[in-house]
């Protein structure tokens, strides 16, 4: 069985005998990638995370206003409804991570490690709703759900004969339901490789010894898991605590108020000024959070490490034959899809091509037509928006791929306290909400002015660059672990530079990842609009946040019509992507 | 700060060198090339930078930016109370209103540092299908009877109510919202979302919404229509001039033609925001001898910490806290 | 005991074809027997073994133990893995590393019912780890052991729930060679004390040969000669076998006349005549495979007279030309190049060869095989 | 030609200490010589590798090829690998499985500076495929080749670009035992015709023997001793030595008397006096293992007289009785019980022992070796 070794590699040639050549050797052993990655990441991370903490402290809540306080602070942690707040928070977090986790878990099970015919083209299928903005599958279940209007209850009414109680949309449970749903791609591109990993013959003994599947189930193959699933739940907490499409669209008509509301709510006051002070206050709070879980985090990888190491040579993977229940199976997996993605895309289409915003009915189904999807369409700003988007998503899945290809790399090959100062900064970004990410890079952008980026779509790519850097930086992590160093190596005493190691032995052996982080950056930045809308001035407009203003504006139709068009586009998108990481990922 | 003093003609002649105006506003670009291609039939030597910022953003991110000493928008619009907050950190441009032809003495430039433009009307919206003819509620006692119960909704910051200050008083308002939080409403993320719930007929009623929310829906031929329930509360908006503006001369020009009856008339054909102080539009022939409770801007800039206050009382216990 | 009767399998190819990896397999184990699998890798070996353990299904034949069928097409019978009660240890060990030594072999017990009681489960345990030499280690992570140890937790878990038939797959070949010669002893002495009928996969035929009471050697998905170790080393029935087990020069010939089973005829070997065992007979003109063992190949330096080559007494004779010796320790590995192949021969130690000397191999006539080619 | 003086290096743990790895490691490496690192797992043999390979950087020592520093702590100087001109195959291979057998081992020669010509690349490498057999498999997917196959090509590889010291990690430890012996020999021929200087790793002792000019056995981070094979097993200068190269059995006795270096002397084990040789002398009352090799080790049973123990003549006499016997094909690998204690001897393959039976081992004195306790 052989160690996993990690290396520390000097990167510099020098050979001399006189002390300026000393002092360049020195300099040599100071290796110049995590320097360049650790500068970088201090200007992408710690100036937004430094100016959020500053922020707290100022009595207006921006980071460039002046005077300081701790009002902020105390006015939250001072008043019971914070507690309550936290409290039904965790529930919230808690109950959609884990529902997001089974979902995920399960699909992953189906896909990676049973004989479910088809596995090809329902892995397209389960990732495909990622191409739904949170606010819009939030939406599109309220079409379908609510208690007055919604289609569901209509037709379990009219099934029932008026036996089937109400099933309440607008509450917590509604919430959990479709925050899991809009979480379950993301965690099901995280866990698929680690239960693709997994060597089955630690299950086959199970079996031998007697087990039943639940028994290996529960006493095998989750505590196998349990580092990649810790991850992903710190991973998925977090961004349940600051998501606040689900919380706003559901949670606030259903009076369940949780923090992410809460920041809502301070985020978007009648009049006046944004509460910025209180929530980076309640944002530094939660970095204390984003510590425990990152420690907690580390202590998980390192059993991955020890993990791996056990498996042995004779790795083979078998598939566990569902036998009967494969039509069990496949029909499970076309109802996430039909829950997760074909219903909610039907109510975006109902609200497209209906005269008005309205629940689904007979009566105005003479009225439908594709006028405003058409109207919509001839718009000048639609295209401009459309081109401005493709260009920052782009630049944004380009960008971000190649940064985080080297933070992983360079995190998982050297286990200096450099590199673990690396892997916390990409971590960093996840505890800053999007609009505060917005308002710092305003702070940034006006403190070193040499840049003229800002007013231009460059600046909203850079904001989103910074705003996925953690789950870029966790995909390529996974991604590099999984290969030998001895590959690179090779190519070292091939007298390979780093750079052409990277660009001709790293890359092609990741390139499904690669792919797969591209599509995933590309479909999140297109469909963002927080970071963007702060960013946006006249001419860098993208159809995120004309999509947004046209549905805060009442053209809930138009507004449809370019989320629909936007789901189908971004779906085949994800769906080639795919085909593509996957012909030629190996 | 120097007080401006020039001219319409002066202010027009330094705009047309300036060339472009920076305008942020939470509109759609749609309705605002309709609006700025009226002014621009005017003046056709300027050219515009439109920006889409949402309310409360708006005012963050003009503010971050002239923290960072600008360039921001050349004309703002806003509530008095966050004008003079802008303005006591000096971000905002001292005019005397009266040389650019605005009548003395209205409320309409109730300072050297704002311009009334426009004004939210606080209605109730009703689905028609929902509430027969002869229950649609006319004063805002009918609000409390309990058979509204659970079927109506309002927008989750009650900015409507706030305006019922000076003609309720604390006291009364406070009373009045603890017995209509007790019918249990549906709160919004915003008012639009609560004016497309009625449409689409998932609560019967929306109170306290401002009206030109339901004009896109009643178009559209939803069963939306419109109730006036006095006093009518009225939030009035502000335009005023950022001091770190690229320029400021375009920037004064537009604003005072908003103002203008020409301007507002304009602004209510594209928007359906129509102001009942502005004579030339429909709103104000609408409300033509209704009684109007609005915070003046004095109220509003000197007691605004108390009345934000209030505001989040009201919310927490409309949300039944 | 343990009967497997004419198994089939294929498997799916990506290209949508299928591939048949086992044909016709057929196996009879007897109680307590130390039963080996030998074959090449990718030869079916596993997959018969997974096949009797119930985590692989048959496309058809039968597999039943004791007069119970596990498996059988015909009267689709099928009986899932776990409640076979064989025990089975894996190639990798599959030692769970989230548990401790104990913990690993009290888990088929945990999982028994009607449930035991913990007083009961912590003495088999224990007497469990006691067989494999584990006791002191028993709380220890499972991850902190080393290969060996690891191997032997392995069988623990495997025997802890006295199953009636233990399988095992290369458990040795993920251990180095030291190692690998101490744990064959242990696994030997385990099983006879044990006394429990076992089925053991190896493409080491040393492995094969020091365990097995008889051994079947498996080519591409079926059985080509069921044996015990010393019949199939001395008396193997086809080239393929001969060069299998054990190390074996094969030569190609040509039988020069008709031989009946078992009696020793002449061959033609480059112009040479040699005369060989022909334990299956043959026909005038047909190509046979010499195979001679280099331990029967007695090799001596030329000096001075060259002796004659071919027959001699009761011997061949070859002469040719040392091209590689390795010192292997105990012996002397020398590669001889003789009319243009190589032969393979055991020096002494002492006496050393060096490349390109020149020597004479003799060979006893019966120590040679004469077998028919394939 | 390569010197390796006084290398330390040392590993941070997990708990914040560091262990020594390597302490003192001292090698030379002869121009065109075949030099073995051997060792048990863990002993440091890859750590020493990948230093002198630059792929890690040691705390303390010199490395140097043809008196060039590639490493020196006190001059601070450090070559990084890729300057080093190392050829490297690792254990893993290493095998680019994104490209084809020909850009495997056109990739050093790509990524060289001053480019070279692409004609030339291709005739490089056709050279080197050449070398290695491989040469029809060109153009076929790395990953779609046996492990021989894949291990021949990351051979190719490192020699394309000749290297000036060869560096091979257990290139050998995943093949099967057929294999692992075909290219066992294919391997020296190899770097005998390509006349390269080449430090090989590895923990299996008969690899060791069988290919090197010269070894060094390591053990714990420290060399133990450096020497020809054939001096190594026959002369071990401890018994860690002994016990490690080859098979042997290592008794625990106790010298009777002063002895000078060489000579032969007498020890007491188990109230039994036993001559031996005394390599590095004794002093009487030390405690001191008795080596002997199984090879050197006559069984035979014993029927009706039974022999006096002790010493008879030139050789020692020891009783027992069988414990296990394993045939292994070309000889019975049999474990004798005598005083306690667990013998290993080889039967001949013929003469069948059994478990229980009675026989006496004899072992000429001067087979014995008796070294100085540890
Ligand atoms: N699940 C599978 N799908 C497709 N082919 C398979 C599968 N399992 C095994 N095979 C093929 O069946 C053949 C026999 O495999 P098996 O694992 O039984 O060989 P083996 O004799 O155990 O080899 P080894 O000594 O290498 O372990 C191989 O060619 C293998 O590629
Ligand atoms: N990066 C590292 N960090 C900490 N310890 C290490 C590291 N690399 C090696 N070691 C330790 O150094 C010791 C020597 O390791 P090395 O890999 O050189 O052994 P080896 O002789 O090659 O063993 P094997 O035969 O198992 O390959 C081992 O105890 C190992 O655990
Ligand atoms: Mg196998
Ligand atoms: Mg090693």
């Amino acid at each position: 069985m052989q160690s996993e070794q990690t290396l520390t590699k000097p990167d510099m040639t020098t050979r001399s005998s006189d002390p300026a050549g000393r002092l360049l050797g020195t300099l040599g052993r100071i290796r110049p990638i995590p320097l360049v990655l650790f500068v970088i990441l201090l200007l992408l991370t710690a100036l937004p995370l430094a100016s959020v903490i500053l922020a707290s402290f100022r009595p207006l809540g921006l980071p460039l206003s002046d005077g300081w306080t701790l009002d902020h602070f105390s006015s939250i942690w001072s008043d019971a409804y914070t507690y309550r707040l936290i409290g039904n928070t965790f529930v919230f977090a808690g109950c959609s991570t884990a529902l997001a986790l089974v979902i995920a878990g399960a699909l992953a099970w189906l896909i990676e490690r049973t004989d479910l015919p088809g596995r090809g083209f329902f892995m397209a299928v389960i990732v495909m709703p990622m191409a739904t903005p949170p606010i819009l599958l939030a939406i599109g279940w309220v079409l379908l759900m609510s208690p007055a209007i919604g289609a569901i209850p209509k037709v379990l009414d009219l099934l029932t004969g008026g036996l089937m109680p109400e099933i309440p949309m607008y509450s917590l449970g509604g919430m959990i339901w479709v925050q899991s749903l809009a979480m379950v791609p993301t965690s099901f591109l995280i866990l698929a490789p680690a239960m693709r990993n997994m060597d089955p013959s630690f299950e086959e003994a199970a079996f031998m010894s007697g087990a039943s599947f639940w028994q290996t189930l529960r006493r095998v193959s989750l505590p196998f898991l349990t580092p990649p699933i810790l991850s992903l739940v710190t991973l998925l907490f977090i961004v349940c605590m600051l998501s606040f499409d689900v919380p706003a669209v559901i949670g606030m008509p259903g009076n369940v108020a949780v923090m992410s509301s809460e920041i809502y709510n301070l985020m978007h006051p009648s009049t006046g000024l944004p509460d910025y002070g209180k929530t980076a206050a309640l944002n530094s709070s939660l970095l204390v959070l984003l510590v425990a879980a990152l420690w907690l985090y580390y202590r998980s990888t390192k059993q991955t490490e020890r993990f791996r190491t056990i498996s042995g040579k004779g790795y083979k993977a078998t598939r566990f034959s569902l036998g009967r229940f494969r039509w069990l199976a496949i029909g499970g997996v076309s109802l996430y899809f039909v829950l997760a993605a074909l219903l909610p895309f039907l109510a975006l289409l109902w609200v497209s091509l209906a005269p008005y915003y309205s629940g689904f009915s007979l009566d105005l189904v003479p009225q439908l037509s594709f006028n405003s999807m058409i109207g919509t369409f001839t718009r000048d700003r639609v295209w401009t928006s459309t081109v401005n988007s493709v260009v920052v998503a782009t630049t944004c899945a380009v960008g971000l791929s190649v940064l985080s290809l080297l933070l992983g790399w360079t995190i998982v090959r050297s286990r200096s306290r450099l590199s673990r100062a690396l892997d916390i900064m990409s971590m960093v970004p996840i505890a800053i909400p999007h609009l505060m990410m917005g308002v710092a890079l305003i702070f940034i952008f006006f403190s070193f002015r040499f840049l003229p980026l800002y007013g231009t779509i460059w600046i909203i790519a850079l904001g989103q660059l910074i705003i996925y850097l953690p789950v870029g930086s966790r995909m390529m992590q996974a991604a590099v672990i999984q290969l030998h160093s001895e590959l690179e190596e090779a190519g070292e005493m091939s007298g390979a530079s780093n750079f052409q190691i990277i660009r001709r032995i790293l890359v092609p052996l990741v390139r499904g990842t690669l792919v797969g982080l591209f599509i995933w950056i590309f479909v999140h930045s297109f469909r963002e609009f927080s970071v963007a809308a702060m960013l946006q001035s006249g001419r860098n407009d993208v159809l995120s946040t004309v999509l947004y203003s046209y549905w805060e504006s009442g053209q809930p139709d138009a507004a449809a019509s370019i989320a629909v068009v936007m789901m189908v586009v971004l779906c085949l998108s994800v769906v080639l992507g795919r085909m593509l990481g996957a012909s030629e990922g190996r | 700060q120097d007080l401006e003093t020039q001219t319409l003609e002066e202010v027009a002649q330094a705009a047309q060198e300036e060339g472009t105006i920076v305008w942020y506003e939470s509109i759609p670009l749609e309705e605002a090339e309709e609006v700025m291609n009226d002014f621009l039939a005017d003046y056709p030597d300027l050219e515009f930078n439109y920006v889409t910022v949402g309310g409360s953003q708006r005012l963050a991110r003009v503010t971050q930016e002239s923290l960072g000493g600008g360039p921001t928008a050349d004309v703002l619009t806003d509530v008095a109370g966050s004008v003079m907050m802008m303005a006591d950190r000096g971000f905002v441009r001292a005019v005397d209103w009266e040389k650019l032809g605005v009548e003395p003495g209205s409320e309409n430039a109730p300072n050297e540092y704002m311009l009334r433009t426009n004004a939210a009307v606080y209605v109730t919206l009703y689905n028609t299908n929902l509430v027969d003819e002869a229950d649609v509620p006319k004063t805002y006692d009918d609000l409390l009877d309990e058979k509204y119960t659970g079927q109506w909704g309002t927008w989750a910051r009650p900015n409507g109510i706030v305006n019922l200050l000076p003609a309720w008083g604390e006291e009364q308002t406070r009373e009045y919202v603890e017995a209509l939080a007790e019918t249990r409403p549906t709160l919004y993320r915003n008012p639009q979302a609560a004016a497309e719930a009625v449409g689409a007929g998932e609560i019967a009623m929306a109170h306290f919404e401002p009206y030109h929310t339901a004009l896109p829906t009643i178009e559209k031929g939803a069963p939306v229509a419109v109730a006036f329930l006095e006093p009518v509360p009225v939030a009035s908006l502000y335009g005023y001039l950022p001091e770190f503006a690229e320029h400021p001369n375009a920037g004064k020009l537009f604003l005072s033609w908003l103002a203008s009856p020409e301007g507002a008339a304009s602004v209510e054909r594209a928007t359906g925001r129509g102001s009942p102080f502005s004579p030339g539009t429909e709103m104000s022939a609408t409300m033509e001898g209704m009684e109007v409770s609005t915070l003046t801007a004095e109220e509003e800039s000197g007691r605004a910490d108390e009345i934000g206050a209030l505001e989040n009382e009201i919310a927490e216990m409309l949300r039944g806290h | 005991m343990l009967e497997v009767d004419q198994i089939e399998k294929s498997f799916p190819q990506p290209d949508g074809s299928r591939t048949t990896v086992l044909e016709q397999v057929s196996l009879t184990v007897k109680e307590g027997e130390f039963f080996t699998l030998l074959g090449p890798s990718g030869c079916g070996k596993t997959t018969t073994l997974r096949s009797v353990a119930g985590l692989e299904t048959p496309d058809t034949g039968r597999i039943g133990v004791a007069g119970t069928d596990f498996f059988n097409s015909r009267r689709n019978v099928f009986v899932p893995a776990r409640a076979r009660r064989i025990g089975m240890v894996f190639q990798s060990y599959a030692v769970w590393p989230h548990m401790d030594v104990h913990d690993n072999v009290a888990f088929p017990l945990k999982v028994m019912r009607p449930k035991l009681r913990s007083e009961e489960i912590r003495k088999k345990v224990r007497r469990a780890l006691e067989t494999v030499h584990l006791a002191e280690y028993e709380h220890r992570p499972a991850t902190r052991l080393s290969g060996g140890q690891q191997q032997r937790l392995a069988m623990a878990r495997a025997l802890v729930m006295e199953p009636r038939v233990l399988l095992l797959d290369e458990p040795l070949s993920n251990l180095d060679a030291l190692l690998r010669e101490t744990m064959r002893l242990e696994l030997r002495r385990l099983q006879r004390e044990a006394g429990i009928t076992t089925i053991y996969v190896t493409h080491d035929q040393v492995e094969a040969l020091a365990l097995s009471d008889r051994l079947a050697v498996m080519n591409r998905g079926k059985i080509v000669q069921v044996d015990d170790p010393r019949e199939l080393y001395h008396r193997p029935q086809s080239s393929f076998v001969a060069g299998f087990i054990g190390v074996s020069n094969l030569l190609t010939t040509t039988a020069k006349s008709d031989t009946a089973p078992g009696e020793i005829g002449a061959v033609e070997w480059r112009d040479q005549t040699l005369l060989a065992v022909m334990p299956r007979g043959s026909r005038q003109g047909a190509q046979m495979v010499l195979s001679v063992r280099p331990e029967n190949i007695s090799v001596t330096q030329v000096n001075g007279s060259v002796p004659q080559e071919g027959i001699s007494g009761q011997s061949n004779i070859l002469l040719g030309n040392v091209a590689e010796s390795q010192f292997l320790g105990n012996l002397t590995d020398v590669l001889v190049q003789a009319g243009g192949e190589e032969l393979r021969v055991y020096g002494s130690p002492e006496r050393v060869l060096s490349v390109g000397d020149r020597v004479s191999m003799e060979a006893p006539h019966d120590a040679c095989l004469a077998l028919p080619a394939e």
